[in-house]
């Protein structure tokens, strides 16, 4: 139904806290190897749009393409959208990987426990060949000489790697980004966009949640600016960065600036 | 085969367990004459008190031989037989060297009785109006609550109290008060054997049996292996 | 009156010592009550699940069962499944025919408590669950991991630091509870130490060997839970 | 079924309630206070105290508490009319009670418990929150007071609740020192009778009514602070 | 002792985890109206240093003097540092707020809660004057509307804003920020700069945790570039980001630029 290329394609997203709408309708398609940043203020809604692509809040209305399989919806009873198949969304996810804005790593686990556990108890990888590929991940984002320690004994610029290094060892095709660099220091933010300028290569399609707009504007294909839950502007980074049509988009843009 | 239903408690010297497992007492010698008077194999099926009634209503065992007191109101739910032994009640309290079971002995004092036994429904009658009453789950409760000066007279049956009087602790602390008077309306009927009101037969072969043992003399070859007077009482 | 025994004597494995009855009963006392614990914390499991994921019914069925099981008094359970209970299943038996069974002691003792440990174990275990932070589980989730692996993987490892000392509290009283079941004939440690008390009147001396044994019993519980909570607080800095 | 007997024995069931109610308030509101005292030691007490505490704790829920209640009942309640005046103080007409007695072990037992759960709370509020409480200058009293007990306890409610019906079953040893509770009236019953079911099952209606009042209140204090799930 | 324009005197800490020696001597000195920033690599000991100010963490070796105030310390059997009265440690705290870098909200109360808590418990201000207070700081960083809602509820953003206005509730002479801009969006962040212009102008000495070099470079009066423990440049920021003498300095705020 889809073509090959096209990695994740979402439709019209609606979702509700109570009375309050945060996604009024988000829609947005993306290539292998795409890298879409999106940006906008704070609470406007873009860790909910990044959290109802892996079904972690249950989006009241869209339709979902995921690695070019249709996530199968359903309405419930009471008028709102629920994935037809948990079975085929925990599929889905293996297919994913997520960096949360509040890391999340698992308290109980090493880091590079935390590292391997999704390799290998959900993947099948095996362990040793996932303490490898661990280990050398670690060592990517400087954080091979604390492997064995555990989460609440890190910085918080450590935690946010450990996190990254988690999200990295599963191979996904699509990645979703919530702030990956916020407690990261200048170098490594530029380590970051080194790695995922090397993923974009290999040809994985990258979802990015960003407030620094430099890194948005240098990592990403595609940038999408969100405003009251409703995408108000998107395009090329020259685009929204040098020449933004809405007023809203250029006062914040702009703002980055000053 | 008629099973018996025991409490599995110690009441000695009536029934108790001894330490390899083996019931023995009065009661159960009792129990083995009546049942060879039957001509019957016997069995022994130990409950706790509270299992003893359903344990019996659903057939788990036949007759309850467990020390019962006959009373009008439980024979609204189970049947008894003729009563095998009643022993008299007594009173026994610190020794102070006065005795006396009158109202005006007991008056103004507390008397501990363990709950709904024959005796609680001789103190309403006759020393309610007088003395106070304690209620206590067990009488070895209440005996040692005697023995702490928490009550001053514990009322019941006079072979455990008895007992309690000729062991190391009952000695130092109490003395006998005296049996008291005669009742048969509230406490004449006795202990019996406790069946299912459908099993009429049985219940006329037990009462048939427990006749003839006492009548052949086994009764009191039986008791004088334990008591120094007769337990059938008048 | 016979001299009375020496405490040694009394306390002797061998008749007409009392020893060998307290400790058989003490026996009985720790697997009735593993028993009942393991079933318990399987039928804890479930409920604790159900609460929280469960759909409304579910959810209002469970309720009703973590109340009502608590509410009723041990006894008339056990009486309730073991007469009753027996009763109930031997009438339907013969009723189709086939020849009445016997339920034996242990087992009914077993599922009783086990039933009602499991009312107390979905509360603690529901409790433990909500004291995770929601975003570990979260996490477990975002990487594909299905329920089953997710609740082994994650959540397990993650409520039992939660869990361990109301569990514990639930195995300390089972221990106690387990009394109970002298009521189906069986002669677990209680009884045996009101039996020795009340044949030999040497009550002070069996209720004090009682509560050594089970004393006995709570301090290797202590160190077997002392050392799951250390396995399982790994990774956790230290309070303050 | 047969319950003629009710009408009978009403006024006993009455107190009995009574007693049932106050055995289980008595112990529950001084035990919880007493147990939050007990998980402090055990979490931020010195090591001498911390010993203490552990070996309270081991002692109380190690023994069965009809033997707890026993030795305090004819152990400690037989010293007790030795201390001077105390016979002639107005307290004495509570102190002689099997009440007094089994309100102090129930309360003494039931600590032992709640501190156990109250400790692992207390260890399972997030660390980061405590030293906020520090950073803004809050004193240990205040600290405990406003942010570590308020959050310890909500994390233990469910198991709080569970530990309060077990305390409400633990009422009826009251009996064995001539306390009348709920229980009791109906052991009276059974005894007097022999009806095994019926009393059983007035005592039921009553626990459940109970149990479900405990439940609830505690569901409402747990939907105070709503959770994301 | 101390002139009355000395805020915040630290001599020479040093902090250890186990064998891991993370502050290897620390000092800084600020006056009134000060804004210090520190900068530097994730896990260079940043958050470590401003934990230890307030004694979060017990630093092995070092003295305070806060708020002109010494802080008595005394060594321990183990040879380590001890506030000698943690007394006079709750007092000085009363002086200090501190935003987290994990913001640590407290989770069973409000947003309102959150804020006013500190000013009745601990400063003993009358409820209704705080939640004046209060709401006219959830105004000011833009969450009035969700005063009454709960951190859970809450996006990373507005939980750090939450975090910031709880710190400036107390009026505190002295504030420590632990990256507080790292979730917000580009707006946000210049509103804080405001703030933080506007406390500095009020007299108030203000000590700065930031991976964003031009927020850094904008707010303040003093840089400091933290490496391995160490102090290893400061300066003013037109020296730190414009001509550092160090190499490794020089190497940092480049990557920031490039
Ligand atoms: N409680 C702890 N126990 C052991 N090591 C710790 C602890 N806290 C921090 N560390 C270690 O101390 C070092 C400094 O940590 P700190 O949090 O001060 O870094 P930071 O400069 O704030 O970094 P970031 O910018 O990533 O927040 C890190 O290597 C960290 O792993
Ligand atoms: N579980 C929830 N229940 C109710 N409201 C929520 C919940 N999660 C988020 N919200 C609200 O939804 C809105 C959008 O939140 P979201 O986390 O998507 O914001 P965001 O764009 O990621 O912001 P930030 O940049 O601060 O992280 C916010 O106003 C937030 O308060
Ligand atoms: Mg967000
Ligand atoms: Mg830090």
């Amino acid at each position: 139904m889809m073509s090959d290329s096209c990695a994740l394609r979402v439709d019209d997203v609606h979702k509700s806290y109570g009375i309050h709408e945060v996604l009024k309708g988000v829609s947005l398609a993306a290539k292998k190897g795409d890298v879409i940043s999106l940006i906008g203020s704070s609470g406007s809604g873009k860790s909910t749009f990044l959290r109802c692509i892996n079904f972690l809040e249950i989006p009241d209305r869209g339709s979902f393409v995921i690695n070019g399989e249709e996530v199968l919806m359903k309405t419930g009873a009471d008028g709102r959208a629920h994935p037809a198949s948990w079975r085929q969304v925990e599929r889905i996810r293996t297919g994913l990987a997520m960096v949360f804005q509040s890391f999340n790593l698992w308290a109980h686990m090493t880091v590079l426990e935390n590292v391997i556990e999704a390799p290998v108890h959900v993947l099948g990888m095996n362990r040793k060949e996932a303490v490898d590929k661990a280990e050398a991940l670690l060592q990517k984002v400087g954080l091979y000489d604390k492997r064995n320690v555990y989460p609440a004994f890190l910085s918080g610029g450590q935690q946010q790697r450990a996190s990254i290094a988690r999200a990295l060892c599963v191979d996904p095709s699509v990645m979703l980004f919530d702030e990956p660099t916020s407690a990261l220091d200048p170098e490594l933010v530029g380590e970051v966009l080194k790695v995922i300028r090397d993923l974009a290569e290999e040809g994985r399609t990258m979802l990015l949640v960003t407030h620094e707009m430099k890194f948005a504007r240098d990592v990403s294909s595609h940038v999408m600016f969100l405003h009251q839950g409703r995408v108000e502007e998107e395009g090329t980074p020259e685009q929204i960065f040098g020449v933004p049509n809405s007023a809203r988009c250029r006062e914040f843009t702009n703002s980055a600036r000053h | 085969e008629v099973r018996f239903g025991i409490m599995n408690e110690a009441y000695p010297p009536f029934f108790t367990k001894d330490a390899t497992g083996k019931w023995v007492g009065w009661e159960i010698e009792l129990m083995e004459a009546v049942c060879a008077e039957m001509k019957e194999t016997c069995s022994i099926v130990d409950m706790s008190w509270d299992g003893l009634i359903p344990g019996l209503q659903s057939k788990k065992f036949d007759v309850i031989w467990s020390s019962m007191s006959i009373t009008d109101e439980r024979m609204k739910t189970i049947a008894f037989t003729d009563k095998y032994y009643n022993t008299p009640s007594k009173l026994i309290g610190a020794q102070d060297g006065k005795t006396g079971t009158t109202v005006d002995d007991v008056s103004g004092k507390t008397i501990g009785i363990q709950v709904s036994t024959i005796q609680t429904e001789y103190y309403k009658k006759y020393y309610a109006s007088a003395a106070s009453e304690k209620t206590y789950a067990t009488l070895d409760e209440a005996l040692q609550d005697l023995a702490a000066g928490r009550v001053d007279y514990v009322f019941g049956d006079s072979i455990p109290l008895m007992t309690f009087l000729q062991s190391d602790f009952g000695k130092d602390c109490c003395e006998d008060k005296g049996n008291v008077k005669d009742d048969p309306e509230v406490l004449g009927q006795g202990i019996g054997g406790g069946l299912r009101k459908e099993d009429t037969e049985l219940l006329a072969k037990l009462n048939a049996a427990i006749a003839a043992v006492r009548a052949s003399g086994k009764y009191a070859e039986i008791s004088k292996k334990y008591f120094d007077f007769d337990p059938y009482g008048e | 009156m016979p001299t009375s025994p020496s405490a040694l004597e009394l306390l002797s494995p061998y008749p007409p010592g009392w020893g060998g009855v307290l400790l058989s009963g003490a026996v009985s006392t720790i697997l009735i009550s593993l028993g009942a614990y393991l079933l318990g914390i399987l039928v804890g499991l479930a409920g604790a699940t159900g609460k929280l994921k469960g759909s409304r019914p579910v959810v209002v069925l469970l309720d009703f069962y973590t109340t009502a099981v608590r509410a009723i008094p041990e006894l008339i359970l056990i009486i309730g499944l073991y007469y009753a209970g027996t009763d109930g299943i031997n009438g339907l038996l013969s009723a189709l025919g086939f020849p009445p069974i016997e339920i034996n002691g242990f087992f009914a003792a077993v599922v009783v408590l086990g039933i009602v440990q499991g009312a107390y174990m979905t509360e603690v275990l529901r409790g433990a669950i909500l004291a995770i932070p929601i975003g570990q589980i979260e996490a477990a989730s975002a990487f594909g991991m299905r329920p089953s692996l997710r609740f082994r993987r994650i959540v397990l490892p993650a409520l039992m630091p939660n869990a361990l000392p109301g569990m514990a509290n639930l195995w300390m009283s089972v221990t106690k509870d387990s009394a109970l079941i002298a009521v189906v004939g069986y002669q677990e440690l209680a009884l045996a130490t009101r039996l020795a008390a009340g044949n030999t009147k040497h009550y002070f001396l069996f209720f004090f060997a009682a509560a050594v044994i089970y004393l006995m019993i709570t301090l290797v519980s202590n160190v077997v839970f002392g050392s799951l909570e250390t396995y399982f607080r790994r990774g956790q800095p230290k309070a303050a | 079924m047969d319950f003629s007997w009710v009408s009978n024995y009403w006024p006993l069931i009455v107190a009995g309630v009574i007693q049932t109610v106050l055995l289980l308030v008595i112990s529950v509101v001084f035990g919880f206070i007493l147990a939050i005292g007990l998980a402090l030691a055990q979490v931020n007490g010195p090591s001498w105290l911390r010993w203490c505490a552990k070996g309270y704790s081991t002692w109380f829920r190690g023994t069965p508490l009809l033997i707890q209640l026993w030795l305090l009942y004819y152990g400690v309640g037989s010293f007790l009319p030795m201390i001077p005046g105390l016979r002639q103080s107005i307290l004495w007409p509570i102190v002689r009670e099997g009440f007094f007695f089994a309100a102090v072990s129930f309360t003494l037992n039931y600590a032992a418990y709640e501190a156990e759960v109250l400790r692992g709370a207390l260890l399972a509020v997030p660390k980061g929150e405590l030293e906020a409480g520090r950073a803004f200058g809050m004193s240990r009293w205040t600290l405990l007071r406003r942010i570590w007990l308020p959050r310890a306890i909500r994390i233990a409610l469910p198991t709080i609740g569970g530990e309060v019906v077990l305390q409400l079953k633990a009422t009826p040893l009251a009996f064995t020192v001539t306390v009348m509770d709920l229980y009791a009236v109906a052991y009276k019953v059974r005894q007097d009778t022999l009806l095994v079911y019926e009393p059983l099952m007035v005592v039921t209606v009553f626990y459940f009514c109970l149990t479900l009042l405990i439940t609830r209140a505690f569901r409402f204090v747990e939907m105070q602070v709503p959770m994301r799930r």
